[in-house]
């Protein structure tokens, strides 16, 4: 028997365990995931006590599985994504062991929910630029400043905040970086409207925010450090699962092509072709990233696929409005709302079309990922900074 | 083609255009504009009033004869560079340009007076998307009355007159319908500054102000000049769109340097100027082919609506991406521009089928 | 499609690519290639001596039992890479891949025992640019003797046996023609790295190896493992574009900086590189498909041919435009590339016609 | 009367005793255009005494209608594309009284061919980074260094130089003007061949060419203002004339499409179309720009036009290629040649395809264009330069 069957065996036996001790028909939800959680069985690539067991994180789709054939809930990931996708893990790097055991549980749960507060008006594609003000009075760091693209920031509990702790020192060195209790009274959350007529994010305006030391995650001055841990864990996420061919936009464009033989035509045919092939490609190479990965080649390439979504997506559902005609010059509704959860290809064409343009934007704009293939893949010349090793406050803005 | 069109703007043109573009600067603030699309008032009807009656635009295409200004297509298409660059809310291409054309076109020009002096507002009632060369989507006459609804109708919506393309056993005709008597629903539309609705006529009063081929003529005529002249509108788009971008690049500072002098970026800015001249030429010459009527007109038309509609959808999309996250705002007007811009490239036929029109019309068959 | 197909370089593919891109490195330099283009000798003959002796390529798609090495597709594709990375004057993709595969697919197996041994090279005799989809240009048979001229067949000047479609009052047939019989015309190509040549074989001797539907499925077969792996050496002119253009743009100077640190640049470069890895992942689909007999094989073959053909023109007019000047000389190999760039894209069906078979494979169709 | 009748009657009378003392059917050609260049005609904008009557530069069309009608011989301008365009008005510009008596008149006339040797291999776009050297002897500029892309050399009876005279100065005032006597035993012309085969282009060496003081044109350390000069010149050259609709690439390629119909496709008409209607704007263009020059607004945007016709004879001679199919794996003949005059459209497709590539690399690079108009049209900021206050021998290099 291997390493990894005796591994599977074992985490099979800890689920019936769990299963045994709580029912998942009888117990209350929450008390389950806790549960779930102190057996080591959410995230088995974490530490002991920390709901893990300190497995291969492979390993996980093989409790999930067993746990969701049993009827037992799970935590919904889905409205937590920033609290798992990048404060926990930060915390398990950065945190003390008072902050894993505080923070990672209720996290886990789905008990407590995380936002991040790091874009700023001024900071977007800088985030070093970062302008929101920590100064310690001796009791609390006091916070003062705006953040901006805040998704979740109205139903969340925590936000992970980087903060200008010493404007003397050049912008990469003097940001802190900070748990933020949302419930804080200086915390107020407006929802940003997006062209899509929804707001999606927030604006975070912070007025003498009070944070005590305990809640400060990493150094004095290691913000930035910490930061880019937080976002190399966003950019593993992007990358995405595996979806089958016409998956994604092309697939209803196509289905609307296939529908609706009245709307052909040979222009939009010759156009609909090279983004089938482009699409298709795409999810090859996307394959590929993957099957590297699992053979632990890991690379650069997940910005090149970003790219490559971002430009698709926004070309095919230009064609669909197009390809729509009369249709195509409609909208679903214009009701400024709140969607709990986003979904690109989902309502309208009009919708698809506007949201789309989001996606080579938001985590990090094609013009930065361009950059940074050039530079960390060709390794061609950094861009000429002159921001380096200025101090921050001496910066023209 | 017409080798002596001028393809510049006469002092006049320049006049037109500085006199709209400073009532819209006073009247038209994208911060009023964006109220449409929650369902509010953003003063569109005040705007127009004054528009049309104060700068007499609604009198620009109707001749002398019949109370108006006698204009050409070519102070007309200034006028809709300016109503574009603000995605100004009226009804002056449905109205002033489709809607008088067909009336002209139709020898009704003793119906204008009331539009000329902007106190009556017209529309012709087919969908916005409709191509001059396509069939034209009519509503019937059982017996004598109308039946049916011309759906997607761009100023139906402002119009007090609606003009119905009705197909009879004896050819097309045109009809005139109080707006009153049509039942006329809004829909939401991509671009809720030229809102479009789904026009009932069904039992509607009417009279034929023109019968068979005169009617086929005067619509056909009225789509050609909303092709032609719309490449001015996105013009005024993606020139909008253009000078908002590299103005806030200009001041826009990230890495410690102004964005604007990234060469990425200056390079795509460099290259949407080229574009946009490029698309002043394409608009500018269909405007004059229009005014002197020239034979190339159709050629003209059609290839200024292939060449603008894409290029003002690029520019807008330009605009958003080099804006970063705040042209993604509902506060920064750029999406007005998007909007504007991808409904404009549907209006009046596609570019692919204004391609399709250009290969018959100068030879180069599909197959 | 099967998700299970392995996208990756396995050892053993790696280790062929070694030993053929070491053998390359020493005898084929493009100093050496261009030499072909007046008509000189670039040792081409001895080269391929060299890689289907000493490595025997040749023998790689032989099945054992004759023979050959009874490799798969995916170690083809990894030679097709290199000798594309090379632009190498040999005649692998025209007798090794495309009339092996035409002779396995035939069931004429036991003539590939010469083919293996690198003793012979075969051409299939049909125009470089048919598509595997498309009618099957033959020459025809009156009485018994063979009448026509296959016209652009790439690999003929190389060839020792002709496999010849004949059109006969039964079907189709495929002939087995000595190339010292046909009459074989050089062609001044645009590509002189793969010349093409017309055949004329009319009263040549011949006999058929196939005929029916066994001789339209063995040519059909052969076509389309043609446009499949060439696909791989589309993506091996595209990397070496890329490489050589990186590697020049590091080390070349303009205005006191390096040129590659200027971002238009590297935002094309990244484009270029996004591209490439991209046709990779489309190149290895069509080998691995290939290799595997997956029922997604035709459409894998279709999608590989469509997007790294135009991967490969791209790439190499970057690579011409970001060298400036010096990429415009003769001295400079970067025309090579171009040029069998542009010719690839033409051969085995352009994308528009893979587009086209696409098309109807899944289910998108024109009309 | 208004003055520019006035001008044209005067003209009229002007070219008829032309005709009259030197009757074309009977004078031998060079005495004939002599005597033009005598009597002011050759180029009416210039000076009385060069060859000009100090007119309107448009009243030349006027008299070459005039002499043409009357079969006289014209000078070939296409033969000396380089003097008349380039070297002539910056002689003019720049020269001294006796530098342009000597050298307008055989330079008009045909006798003198003229040549520019400018580019080196180190110094394309980047002209102001040349590295050829002059170094003054006490009796002569003692030149030494390589030029490149250097069309006519063979030709060639003079070639307008710059050289490096002060390696101390930063690199921009360094330079001086000179006009060089290609018949020098230190020049050596190589030709260089290019991708179509041909070879449009020479390499010079010069070694130890000795050009004297009275050839210098401009001051020392001048050579870059003067350069300027001339390349402006090139500029206004490229942007060329009206032409007919489809003319141009764009015409060979429609020309095709009607006359073979066999081999249309959907999606290549798709592109055609695209095309068609993108060079038809393209002509638009070009003719707006120059009604704008002839009311007298001149504009930078003459580098737009290049970079639109670079990029439409590339993408369709591209197409026209694939239209062709078969046929597009032809060349016509790769034998090398040194042509008189290049024709973009002429010849079989593929060589129109490959000369296309140059489009966007000679006078002026489509980069370089871009840069041109972000900078000078939009006002965007200069790139970030290193070399500008710097002697040029402590560049690297």
């Amino acid at each position: 028997m291997t390493g990894t069957e005796e591994m599977i065996k074992d985490l099979t036996r800890r689920v019936e365990k769990l299963l045994a001790e709580y029912d998942p028909a009888r117990t209350d939800r929450l008390e389950f995931l806790r549960a779930r959680f102190d057996a080591g069985l959410a995230w088995v690539h974490f530490p002991e006590g920390l709901g893990g067991l300190g497995l291969p994180r492979e390993l996980q789709a093989h409790v999930d599985r067993l746990l969701a054939k049993a009827g037992a809930p799970d935590n919904d990931p889905r409205r937590n994504g920033i609290g798992l996708g990048m404060a926990a893990p930060t915390i398990l790097a950065y945190g003390t062991e008072e902050q894993k055991k505080r923070f990672l549980r209720p996290l886990w749960t789905g008990e407590e929910i995380w936002c991040q507060l790091f874009s700023e008006p001024g900071a977007g594609s800088d985030l070093a630029a970062l302008a929101t003000r920590a100064e310690w009075d001796g009791e609390y760091w006091v916070v003062n400043g705006q953040k901006v693209w805040t998704s979740g920031a109205h139903k969340a509990h925590w936000g992970i905040l980087v903060a200008r702790t010493d404007p003397e020192a050049p912008k990469h060195r003097g940001m802190t970086y900070f748990l933020c209790d949302m419930r804080d009274p200086g915390v107020e959350v407006r929802p940003l409207r997006q062209i899509t007529g929804e707001a999606e994010f927030n604006e975070v305006f912070l007025t003498d925010v009070r944070i005590p030391d305990e809640h400060r995650l990493g150094e004095r001055g290691q913000g930035w450090q910490v930061a880019t841990a937080t976002l190399m864990n966003e950019r593993v996420a992007i990358g995405g699962g595996d979806i089958p061919r016409e998956g994604g936009m092309i697939g209803v464009v196509a289905d609307t092509w296939r529908r609706r033989p009245e709307l052909r035509r040979p222009d939009l045919h010759a156009r609909l072709m090279r983004l089938w092939v482009e699409a298709e490609v795409a999810r090859l190479t996307g394959k590929r990233l993957r099957q590297k990965l699992a053979a632990g080649q890991p690379g650069p390439e997940g910005s090149a696929s970003k790219l490559t979504f971002a430009r698709l997506s926004q070309q095919l559902s230009g064609l669909e409005i197009e390809l729509l005609g009369e249709e195509g010059l409609r909208y679903g509704d214009w009701t400024m709302k709140r969607p709990d959860i986003v979904v690109f290809t989902g309502k309208d064409a009009g919708y698809r079309y506007l949201r789309a343009k989001g996606n080579s934007i938001e985590g990090g704009t094609s013009e930065i990922l361009r950059n940074i293939v050039a530079e960390r893949v060709l390794g061609l010349p950094p861009e000429p900074r002159v921001d380096k090793n200025v101090p921050w406050k001496d910066l023209p803005r | 083609m017409s080798e002596d069109l001028n393809l510049l703007y006469t002092d006049v043109e320049e006049s037109v255009r500085d006199s709209v573009r400073s009532l819209l600067a006073k009247r038209c603030a994208p911060e009023k504009v964006v109220a449409l699309y929650d369902g509010g008032d953003a003063g569109q009807r005040e705007l127009w009033q004054a528009l049309a009656g104060e700068l007499g635009l609604a009198a620009l295409l109707v001749p002398e004869e019949h109370g108006g200004a006698g204009a050409s297509a070519r102070e007309a298409s200034v006028v809709l560079e300016e109503l574009g660059r603000f995605v100004a809310p009226v009804p002056f291409l449905t109205s002033a340009v489709v809607a008088t054309t067909a009336l002209v076109e139709a020898g009704a020009g003793n119906l204008l007076g009331p539009l000329a002096a902007g106190e009556q507002t017209a529309a012709l009632a087919v969908p916005l998307t409709t191509s001059p060369d396509g069939p034209i989507p009519a509503v019937t006459a059982d017996g004598g009355a109308l039946q049916g609804t011309a759906t997607s109708v761009a100023g139906a919506l402002e119009a007090d007159v609606l003009l119905v393309p009705v197909r009879t056993e004896g050819g097309l005709q045109l009809h005139r319908v109080p707006a009153e008597a049509a039942r006329i629903t809004p829909l939401t539309s991509l671009d809720m500054t030229r809102q479009i609705a789904d026009v009932d006529v069904t039992g509607a009063p009417a009279d034929a102000v023109a019968e068979g081929e005169a009617a086929e003529r005067a619509v056909r005529a009225a789509l050609e000049t909303g092709a032609a002249l719309m490449a001015s509108e996105q013009l005024g788009v993606a020139q909008w769109c253009l000078d908002t971008t590299v103005a806030y690049l200009k001041v826009r500072r990230q890495f410690g340097r102004i964005v604007g002098g990234f060469q990425a970026l200056k390079h795509r800015l460099a290259d949407l100027y080229v574009m946009v001249e490029s698309a002043r030429a394409a608009a500018r010459y269909a405007a004059a082919a229009l005014a002197a009527d020239d034979p190339d007109r159709p050629v003209a038309a059609s290839l200024a609506q292939a060449y603008c509609a894409d290029a003002a959808v690029l520019a807008a999309e330009e605009c958003i991406q080099l804006h970063g996250g705040i042209g993604m705002t509902w506060e920064h007007p750029a999406h007005l521009y998007l909007k504007r811009a991808k409904a404009d490239q549907l209006a009046f036929g596609t570019p692919g089928a204004h391609h399709a029109r250009l290969a018959d019309l100068v030879d180069l068959p599909a197959a």
